[in-house]
């Protein structure tokens, strides 16, 4: 992997510049950690400064927070988002329970770490973080973005068996989300 | 005299149901310990004659140790404002942890007793519907029997990330860890 | 044999030929097809022979009744017979198996025979004959087909009886006060009258034409009498039946009476008998386009909105300045190919899924395309946008009612466009857009020779959108021979002096806008096309069971906006004028008891009332 | 040989000075919440990174044809407003053809919406339509009162009539009632927050925008910013006496952005029905009072 990342062209050092200052993160709160997050919008922490604001639908997204603990219900419904989003995109785990099931570590129904479902870019410790943490998570996520480290998204693509095996671990049947990953790994040349 | 309210109720019921045992637990809780076969009486009665009309919830408490099912019906009285609590005893084994219905005479009934039966597995007779309620993609054993050892279903069902740092190492060998 | 005799016997040829094979169903098909063709080369070289006079062999009260060319019919007998002629060829595969077309058409024969002789008529006998014609074969037309046809073709029929009525009393009073039939001598005679007599005789004929160009007060009739008939029918009535009356308003408004003698009628300053038939245009043009808003049915909305469209038509008309009355005579012709387009595509979709219910249909784009993109040239028409040719004439009505200085005519000119474009894109969007019923899966576009009438009126739309000039040409000629001051054009625009409109250039740059876009659109990485079911839905899985889909009530708050407004003043008073009939006929029904003895009272008393009165007068 | 120049440079510098305007809009609000605010070069990162996402999704041929149809009908309505030092094509086509070219990006969008076959989607173009239907009326009729009064149908001539005039003459000052409707009406027409019923993010998913990612996004900001310059140079040229150099020009477009987003910051949104009605209820009937004064 290491010897891939020096080869970036000029152009994708400056692309990486550039987008690196607008993220659009998916306002999809799925745990308890959601209500961390508008103080980190609003007057006092202002994440807008960083170019990063909230936005509704995961095509127009390139954040997912998972905010807390993913019952499987919801992970199933995380995985449809996280395929109906697009291009570079980045997810971040809030707090302990995604981590390492956290609170609910020995529950039957929440899984335990994200990043068997779904390729995850950084973590946050902490049972629910502060803003604080949360400002220096993003601050840590752009630097990645410059450097051009962030490529967990591509993880999806090329290794598409090992998550979907263990997302049929959880779920009861293969859920259908109309997306064909292989094709589009190809499609898109990833 | 503080219990007047509750007594005169009691005696009400002691009329008709004199082999039950009724206990004042506190201000406005009764708790009236029944036959399983006389329930579906006791409930009629209570809604139609004594004017308890809101049914609370059912909920059902696992005796492991005497190996039975206990369920209990929480009915509220609003003029009285007495919550009457009917306790009765159901077999706890697999096959014949049964009991009648009573979502004819309340329709919310069904969903405690369908919620019953996915986490404990009772069996309601003649309610309309007894599939999954709430735990999609489950097809364990009922997690709430206490025969259902939730913590190594756990541990061997889902992958755990290997996480042992060194300050974790330190404190746990300086015997402040609580394992 | 001249011309004009060419037309007239192949149409009554038609009529003749399809009663005698009624039996065999592809007899009649080939036969039509045949002859409408031979109708439609006829017609198109008429140009040659402007002027020619046809008279019939017979004399009525001694004067000569026949046809004459001119420019203005000319334009008119292109129009019905190049329709005429892409319906039929349209109809042939979509008329196939329906019941009750046996005489489909004979009676499109008799309709178009009827329309002929009236646009050809040179004098005012043969124009009201064959309106009868016309207006008969209309009532026949809406009565075929449909279980509540005949109901609403009945009701178009007591509006069709006045409107004669009408017409009958003009034409008595012309030949009492000129003494002969024919327009020349009528329109030679018209300034010798006093001025409430022109101005009497000028109400009547518009009032006539009024109702048959269903202007507002009078236009309740059409809704139901062209949704309920063959959704061909529709197309062939609101494209060009009720034109005709459009035709006759022109005649008699410019042709005959002059320019001149209408101004002379006014009432105060400004307010002339122009202004009146503007007012009740600008109506005609507000109302229906917001009822249209309304409609579920595509048939029921379109049918409203060639009410709408009418009422453009009459405005530019009544707008006085040459610029006005050339668009809205262009207007004629640009409604015509594109709302015969869009009846084309709801037709193939009726022809595919059954149903024109705007509530049930959805997502058809992917199965016929073609048809799509048919109903999208003609509601881009409709809603008159640039690229398509009715931008052209409601430029020019726009223009002439601001410069003439009609500002509120031409408010209700922005609002019957603002209204149009609210519900054309609800017809769209609720029948090929949005989410494809399961039931409609297996749906496939519709055979060539439904599709070939479709593309050549695209052809023509968007041809005449890109270089008016050859419509305005025949345009200014009718205007010449009218009297009237004609339009500077060129080939892609008009060059007057206060603004000038170039479509040649509105289009390249709105091509080469779209180039420059594709380059950008290709800077991207590439693009993969998802299914419907692929779809934003706060998480939920979709499919086919989902009902994910927004038709109902497409414009629920702009209804919540105007519902009180909207007290349905013509159905009321309707039934008021019912109800009053009814007791009237009621009252006189009790004459008749039926005993002897009664009626003979009756008739002596009637002698002895003559006996008095003739006593009076020897 | 310049107005060839002008005519490869001009939607850019449109585009340019549209995308610093949301940036700056987007700054005036942060302040107002009293926080930083991104930089004012933001929207320029957003559509960067909406152009350059790997991945694309499209719901069939006419959503991408309607990308162009949006973006093409937006550039081809800039050539008719006329700009300081370029009005080459402003004989061409007047106030009609500007009005009824803006709507043909409108209508290519609803079509594009309308084939990604998203409920949502559909929602928002209903609205966007009643809302048009709303603040259009007025806006055309302040364009037919000024046709009356100066006997003419082209931008141009108005606005050097209104040069001529100098300060006095401008559309805003000569007849107050017609300036105040169209501002009203430009504040429904640029989808500020009162009349923002559109792009409604906790209704209906940002509306029209819900399917739309990566590069179409990025083409519908481009639109937005450009319409976004022509709409407030439409009301420049009638009302606020044209600018005949670029620095008034741009002196002019801010102070009357700041004005709408400052009505924009303050205001909830109206429900449609109600935008619609306070469209006919307040700016309708001071036009028609405005055109009154102008006929007597």
């Amino acid at each position: 992997m290491e010897e891939k990342l020096t080869q970036r062209s000029v152009w994708e050092k400056i692309s990486a510049k550039l987008t690196k200052r607008s993220l659009w993160m998916l306002h999809y709160c799925t745990g308890c950690g959601a209500v961390e997050l508008p103080p980190t919008m609003t007057a006092r922490f202002d994440m807008e400064r960083f170019g990063i604001n909230p936005m509704v639908t995961p095509r127009q997204a390139d954040i997912l927070l998972i905010t807390g603990y993913l019952s499987i219900k919801t992970l199933k419904r995380v995985v449809l988002t996280y395929e109906q989003m697009q291009g570079p995109k980045y997810v971040v785990g809030f707090g302990s329970c995604t981590i390492n099931g956290g609170m609910y570590w020995n529950s039957y129904a929440t899984m335990k770490s994200l990043d068997r479902y779904i390729p995850v870019e950084t973590y946050i410790a902490g049972c629910m973080p502060r803003p604080e943490a949360i400002i220096a998570s993003f601050n840590d996520l752009i630097a990645k973005i410059d450097r051009g480290e962030a490529n967990s998204w591509k993880e999806y693509y090329n290794n598409y068996d090992f998550y979907k095996e263990n997302q049929n671990k959880v779920f009861e049947g293969p859920i259908e989300t109309y997306n064909d990953i292989k094709a589009d790994a190809a499609l898109f040349k990833i | 005299m503080e219990y007047m309210v509750e007594k005169s109720i009691i005696d009400k019921m002691q009329l008709e149901f004199s082999e039950a045992v009724f206990t004042v637990k506190k201000v406005r809780r009764i708790e009236v310990k029944l036959a399983s076969n006389r329930l579906y009486d006791f409930a009629v009665r209570m809604q139609k004659r004594w004017n308890f009309l809101h049914l609370s919830a059912i909920s059902c408490v696992d005796w492991i140790a005497d190996r039975e099912f206990e369920l209990v019906y929480h009915f509220w009285n609003y003029d009285e404002k007495v919550l009457v609590m009917a306790k009765v005893r159901i077999p706890r084994e697999e096959g014949e942890s049964h009991f009648n219905t009573i979502s004819d005479l309340w329709q919310p009934a069904k969903f405690f007793e369908r919620d019953i039966h996915e986490m404990f597995g009772v069996y309601f007779d003649g309610s309309e519907d007894m599939e999954r309620f709430i735990l999609t993609d489950w097809n364990g054993p009922p997690p709430m029997r206490k025969d259902f050892i939730t913590r190594e279903f756990a541990l061997n069902f889902y992958h755990y990330r290997d996480y042992d740092p060194q300050w974790l190492k330190d404190m746990v060998a300086a015997g402040e860890g609580n394992e | 044999m001249s011309i004009v005799s060419n037309l007239l016997l192949i149409t009554l040829a038609g009529v003749v030929l399809n009663v005698l094979f009624y039996k065999s169903k592809t007899v009649q098909k080939y036969l039509s097809l045949l002859l409408f063709t031979a109708l439609a080369y006829f017609s198109f070289t008429m140009y040659g022979q402007v002027g020619l006079h046809f008279d019939f062999p017979f004399l009525i009260a001694g004067q000569s009744i026949g046809f004459t060319i001119t420019y203005l019919n000319y334009y008119f007998t292109i129009m019905i017979t190049g329709i005429t002629l892409l319906l039929v060829i349209f109809s042939l595969k979509y008329m196939e198996g329906k019941e009750g077309s046996t005489h489909y058409y004979t009676v499109l024969f008799l309709k178009t025979f009827g329309m002929l002789g009236v646009v050809l008529s040179s004098d005012i006998i043969t124009f009201f004959v064959f309106w009868e014609i016309m207006s008969w074969s209309t009532f026949a037309l809406m009565s075929t087909g449909g279980n509540e046809a005949p109901k609403s073709a009945f009701k178009y029929f007591v509006f069709a009886i006045t409107a004669s009525m009408i017409l009958m009393v003009g034409v008595v009073l012309s030949y009492s006060l000129f003494g002969s039939f024919d327009f020349n001598i009528i329109r030679s005679g018209i300034p010798s009258l006093t001025l409430p007599m022109t101005g009497f005789l000028l109400t009547i004929f518009i009032t006539a034409f009024a109702i048959e160009s269903a202007v507002f007060p009078v236009h309740s009739w059409l809704p139901n009498g062209y949704s309920n008939t063959f959704t061909t029918f529709t197309a062939y009535l609101s494209g060009i039946s009720t034109r005709i009356g459009i035709y006759g308003i022109i005649l008699f408004l410019f042709g005959i009476f002059g320019m001149e003698t209408v101004d002379k009628l006014s009432i105060i300053g400004k307010i002339n008998f122009r202004y009146v038939l503007g007012v009740f245009a600008a109506i005609t043009m507000v109302v229906p386009t917001f009822t249209a808003l309304y409609q579920h049915d595509a048939k029921k909305l379109i049918a409203w909105h060639s009410i709408g469209q009418g009422g453009y038509m009459l405005i530019g008309l009544a707008s006085g300045s040459a610029l006005g009355i050339a668009g809205g005579m262009l207007h004629i012709l640009n409604y015509l190919t594109y709302q015969v387009l869009i009846v084309f595509a709801i037709a193939s979709v009726q022809y595919r899924t059954g149903t024109t219910n705007l509530n049930k249909l959805g997502g058809l784009i992917k199965k016929m395309p073609v048809s799509f993109l048919a109903l999208l040239f003609g509601i881009i028409g409709l809603a008159g946008l640039p690229p398509m040719n009715v931008f052209v004439s409601k430029w020019f009505i726009y223009r002439a009612l601001i410069l003439e200085g009609y500002p509120f005519l031409a408010i209700a000119a922005v609002i019957g466009t603002l209204g149009t474009i609210l519900s054309v894109y609800k017809l769209i969007h609720n029948m090929f857009l949005g989410q494809l019923p399961e039931r409609y899966n297996d749906i496939k576009e519709v055979g060539f020779s439904m599709q070939l009438p479709m593309w050549i009126l695209m052809i023509v739309v968007f041809g005449l959108g890109v270089f008016p000039g050859f419509a305005m040409g025949l345009i200014a000629k009718i205007q010449v021979s009218l009297g009237l001051a004609a339009v500077p054009y060129s080939l892609h625009g008009v060059t007057a002096e206060g603004g000038q409109l170039n479509m040649l250039v509105v289009n390249v740059l709105f091509v080469s806008g779209m180039f420059v876009t594709w380059i950008i659109y290709l800077l991207g990485s590439r693009r993969k096309h998802v299914g419907q079911y692929n779809n934003y839905a706060g998480g939920h899985f979709l499919n086919k069971d989902v009902a994910y889909n927004f038709n109902y009530e497409f414009y629920a708050a702009m209804e919540h906006v105007i519902d009180p407004y909207r007290k349905k003043i013509i159905e009321r008073t309707e039934r008021g004028i019912v109800g009053l009939t009814d007791a009237v006929s009621e009252y006189v029904r009790r004459i008749y008891t039926g005993m002897i003895n009664t009626y003979a009272i009756y008739v002596l008393t009637a002698f002895v009332i003559t006996i008095i009165l003739l006593k009076e007068l020897i | 040989m310049n107005t060839v120049l002008w005519i490869i440079f001009l939607p850019i510098i449109l585009f340019v000075i549209g995308t610093f305007m949301l940036g700056y809009s987007r700054k005036f609000i942060a302040r107002i919440e009293r926080r930083y605010g991104p930089p004012i070069q933001q929207v320029f990162y957003d559509v960067f990174k909406l152009m350059s996402k790997k991945t694309n999704i499209s719901h069939g041929w006419m959503h991408d044809i309607a990308m162009l149809v949006l973006l093409g009908g937006t550039l081809a309505t800039l050539y008719f407003v006329p700009v300081p030092g370029f009005s080459y094509f402003a004989q061409y086509g007047d106030m009609l053809v500007i009005m009824y070219i803006l709507l043909v990006p409108a209508l290519g969008m609803a079509l594009g919406v309308g084939e990604t076959a998203n409920p949502n989607g559909s929602i928002g173009i209903s609205r966007a339509l009643m809302m048009l239907a709303g603040y259009d009326i007025p806006f055309v009729l302040t364009f037919i009162g000024f046709g009356m009064l100066n006997h003419t149908t082209s931008m141009y001539d108005l606005m050097m009539i209104q040069q001529a005039g100098g300060f006095t003459s401008w559309g805003l000052i000569s007849n107050p009632l017609l300036g105040i409707a169209a501002l009203i009406a430009l504040q429904g027409m640029i989808g500020e927050k009162p009349f923002e019923v559109m792009v409604a993010p906790h209704e209906i998913a940002t509306g029209p925008m819900t399917e739309m990612g990566g590069k179409f996004l990025g083409i519908m900001m481009i639109q937005h910013a450009i319409s976004l310059v022509v709409e407030l140079t439409l009301y420049i040229n009638l009302f606020l006496g044209g600018a005949m150099n670029w620095f008034e020009y741009i002196i002019k477009l801010f102070v009357l952005f700041t004005v709408l987003i400052s009505v924009n910051a303050v205001f909830g949104r109206f429900r449609t029905d109600d935008a619609v009605r306070f469209m006919w209820k307040i700016p309708l009937p001071m036009a028609v009072i405005g055109i009154l004064f102008i006929i007597f």
